[in-house]
């Protein structure tokens, strides 16, 4: 077995972001970031502590089925969480469960996400699923980590059409001034890892993955992001880890779900 | 002991039109399906829904033209993606929708429940979900000094409509081991009344083996429809998972307007009993 | 087996305030509310619900210990209720639990209740057990029933040391105007039964123990009550109801405990 | 994974003079005894106590001149009677107080584990508990035009400090069938640092069996120690009931400066370990 698709290029990127001693949750539609949770908890951070679902903790035999939000994914948890007391009680708090994987319909330069309306709030064009937690961890001291499959001027947008979520709104300071804390920290992309400037907080492009140049993501992104001087390449998963995603976590590739054949030219 | 068990039909008897209708359903998770079967059979309109993350029932209460309002943080059938029949309701005016983050709607039915006016939230801050004309929502002062918060109106239901394991005659109800699924007892705290369809109808002496795996106490519980297999197509765990092939003929169904009235005909308005609609989608 | 003590009257006259369609709890030191409860369930009352320690729903074979908030007193439940989440939830809507039988150290002419100070607050001559639930259950929709084993100038007074629990504060309709609905309803001593004249939500006699003459009461009372033109005498509980609670309810007696000896001249 | 179990010394070591410490314990209910009688044994000083309705062990640490403070709902022993060792120091001054209702506390407490500056509370109004100068409770208005609420600032302990019947290593808190012990969850969730004795450590595949019967995560857990029946004289149902002889011995002993002195000797200073203290008082 040689070579990598761009899913397992970015479950492991994603689970680079996990540490041993943190926590971290899963939501709804988010296949990409429970295999990269259990990729993660199987190299290294063993101890990382998983909550499927949102649900339930620690999961010793979790199956992986088109859901991230059914009961099979947290089997042999060793604890359950009840999602309004328990679950939002320790996501509220600032001591765990200080990263976030987020998936968004629309990310701007300045990292808002929108998963409400494309147009106006009470007549859109599209009606999307809504912010359920995401208006929340957006406005908590939470470093959020975006994951985007469909890299596109369609979803990485100047300006959302709607701020679900809080990010850096309009840069510069603003979100600090709110009285906000945390913030998006990455954004790992089918094309490209993203980062966010210190100053102006607009998104930078950090990485392109193997074979994709600076220029397909300029224009596969409908704004200017900071260009660093120099733009690294991303590193491909190792072949332990492309196995590990294949053979145990995701044998039925349920991963490859909302990814479209390749958009570059 | 009052008995609490009656009819799909006589529990849908008490909810009215132009009800707040509290609905516990997650995207594929256990919603009480026989009970909105029977909504919709009824005809009831102008209902205003509120439901954490509901997927299904919500795309056929839409469907059927019984929502004239809904609440929610999400309305989502996870993998089986939108629910296009509501997502074209709200697109055309015919729904009003108030879009909520979870803590926002957890704090409004807390609220309710605890016989609070209002509780507080730090989320939504820096979201333009507060500047949408909401009038439930407003960002008050820190009485101690720290940053503002969300002040969340309390927001109690007419009716809380879920499914759950087993009750006893009582309407003391019980689940088997596993999650206790969101809003499960918050919603019937807030609500005003409360339906219950379960699984079984079991003796009080089953739930007193466990007491601490029953969920709500018979006195908070205005009716019990026994309803087997009633979270069909909607998964109720450890006892069955969601239906994907029914999930799925929906949202086939659903992308077309007559295709959708003939699968609203033939499995929501046609079958008269339980029985008659498990057999129909091959259940048991 | 003929007669009754007072602790069997007063366990009768609290049963009779209990409906069929009720929800009661019971709370700290209270084995005289708890004997009425169960009195009333075996006779007029069958579906009354008891949360019995406001713990455990609807217990089927209770065993009363010198405590009536320990674990044997729920036995066979039906529903353990979480006291901060479910039990004061259930409290503090408005639907159920409207009737809360209370015991306090000192109870005033306008039904105002002291469990804190004797004294003042920050150096007080006695410090009480505390307010625990009866500074919730007073600025509630409730209909409060005070039970009193020690009826005396000490424990009626005209206006308590501290109001650790809101009854018709200075009366007059002064509850109503903080915007508080219900207060006091009924006051069960060891020497009579008093209610709350209606318009100066005083507390006025509403009948006498048998063996007890107004004047009697009035020297053990700490402020001068409404007298009605009549005042009644007690009924007293039927030899069944003493069956009852000898034989069935309280068979080792710590119903007596609390009573002093007569203290009636 | 991190193991957390440690010694009942170790673990009061995360206490520090001064400490706001948040007490599991009812009037004769469940406290963690093992832990309470090391806290003493260890001299800490100048604790503020945060404990709904603690007995015994709240009128040891205030004989052993531990407190300078008491938040609370009651302190009282039930039929054992008020704590006189504690009223004595309240009259005397030496340990200051805030009475809360129970849902103020109950706010309090949630205030701090949801992260929020404050929480409302209907309670308390009409009480003087509002004139007693505790900057804690301010009256404010509802902003959505009901009557005045009392809002209840944060109240975050240093530490909490309960005990339940088993944990595994990685300090998974388990309890048996039964009721959930008010603020049994509340008070670690609200606190910064959480230490829970336990009858027993077990291997994780024993809370994967029953993971509704779970009440803390590891990861909130900062220390677990072993220590059976470590809830004696107090209750840790359906384990054991209180030791009512042994209130009563504590009360009498209460009631003179000398028999209190030599009675905190004899059973909290004196034995070493936890075996030996259950040999002192027979239980076993």
């Amino acid at each position: 077995m040689t070579g990598y698709s761009v899913d397992e290029l970015m479950i492991a990127t994603l689970a680079a972001c996990f540490d041993n001693d943190d926590q971290v949750c899963n939501g709804l539609s988010s296949v990409l970031p429970v295999c990269a949770i259990q990729l993660a908890r199987l190299t290294h951070a063993p101890d990382l502590v998983w909550i499927a679902g949102s649900s339930g903790v620690d999961p010793l035999d979790p199956q992986l089925t088109a859901s991230s939000f059914e009961s099979p994914l947290w089997r042999d948890a060793v604890m359950y969480l009840e999602h309004y007391a328990e679950f939002w009680d320790y996501v509220a708090g600032d001591r765990f469960l200080r990263k976030f994987c987020v998936g968004a319909a629309q990310l701007d330069a300045y990292g808002n996400a929108n998963n409400s309306v494309i147009g106006a709030f009470d007549h859109p064009r599209v009606r999307l699923p809504g912010t359920a937690g995401l208006g929340d961890m957006g406005a908590l001291d939470k470093q959020l980590i975006y994951w985007v499959t469909d890299h596109s001027p369609r979803t990485l947008v100047e300006r959302v059409d709607f701020r679900s979520g809080a990010g850096y709104l309009g840069g510069h300071g603003e979100r600090a001034r709110l009285g906000l804390r945390g913030g998006p920290a990455l954004v790992v992309t089918n094309l490209a890892v993203l980062d966010f400037a210190p100053d102006s907080q607009r998104m930078r492009l950090r990485s392109v993955h193997p074979g994709i140049s600076v220029d397909d993501v300029l224009s596969a992104t409908g704004f200017a992001p900071v260009l660093p001087p120099r733009v690294a390449t991303t590193t491909p998963p190792t072949a332990e880890q492309v196995r590990l995603i294949r053979e145990r976590i995701d044998p039925h590739s349920y991963r490859k779900r909302g990814f479209r054949p390749p958009t570059v030219r | 002991m009052r008995d609490k068990v009656v009819s799909a039909e006589q529990a849908v008897a008490l909810i009215a039109d132009g009800d707040v209708v509290g609905l516990q359903a997650g995207p594929t998770q256990c919603a009480p399906m026989t009970l909105v079967r029977e909504i919709i059979r009824a005809g009831r309109r102008d209902l205003s829904l509120v439901c954490l993350s509901g997927g299904l029932p919500v795309d056929w209460l839409a469907a059927a033209g019984s929502l004239a309002r809904c609440t929610f943080a999400a309305v989502t059938m996870e993998h089986f993606g939108l629910c296009q029949r509501f997502r074209r309701s709200v697109e055309t005016g015919a729904i009003a929708v108030e879009e909520l983050s979870e803590t926002a709607l957890y704090a409004r039915l807390g609220a309710a429940s605890r016989g609070l006016p209002f509780l507080p939230t730090r989320g939504l801050i820096g979201t333009d979900l507060l500047d949408v004309g909401n009038d439930a929502l407003k960002v008050i002062p820190d009485p101690f000094g720290g940053p503002p918060v969300v002040a969340c109106r309390a927001l109690r239901p007419d009716i809380a409509v879920l499914h759950a394991h087993r009750a006893d005659r009582a309407g003391n109800i019980g689940i088997d081991p596993g999650v206790r699924l969101p809003t499960m007892t918050t919603l019937p705290r807030a609500s005003r009344r409360v339906i219950v369809s379960v699984e079984r109808i079991v003796g009080s002496a089953e739930l007193r083996r466990a007491p601490d795996r029953t969920i709500l106490p018979g006195f908070a519980v205005d009716a019990v429809v026994e309803a087997p297999s009633g979270a069909h197509p909607t998964s109720l765990f450890p006892a069955y998972d969601h239906d994907a092939g029914f999930f799925t003929a929906w949202v086939e169904a659903a992308a077309d307007d007559d295709a959708c009235e003939a699968f609203l005909d033939r499995y929501v308005r046609g079958p008269a009993t339980q029985q008659e609609y498990l057999g129909l989608v091959g259940v048991r």
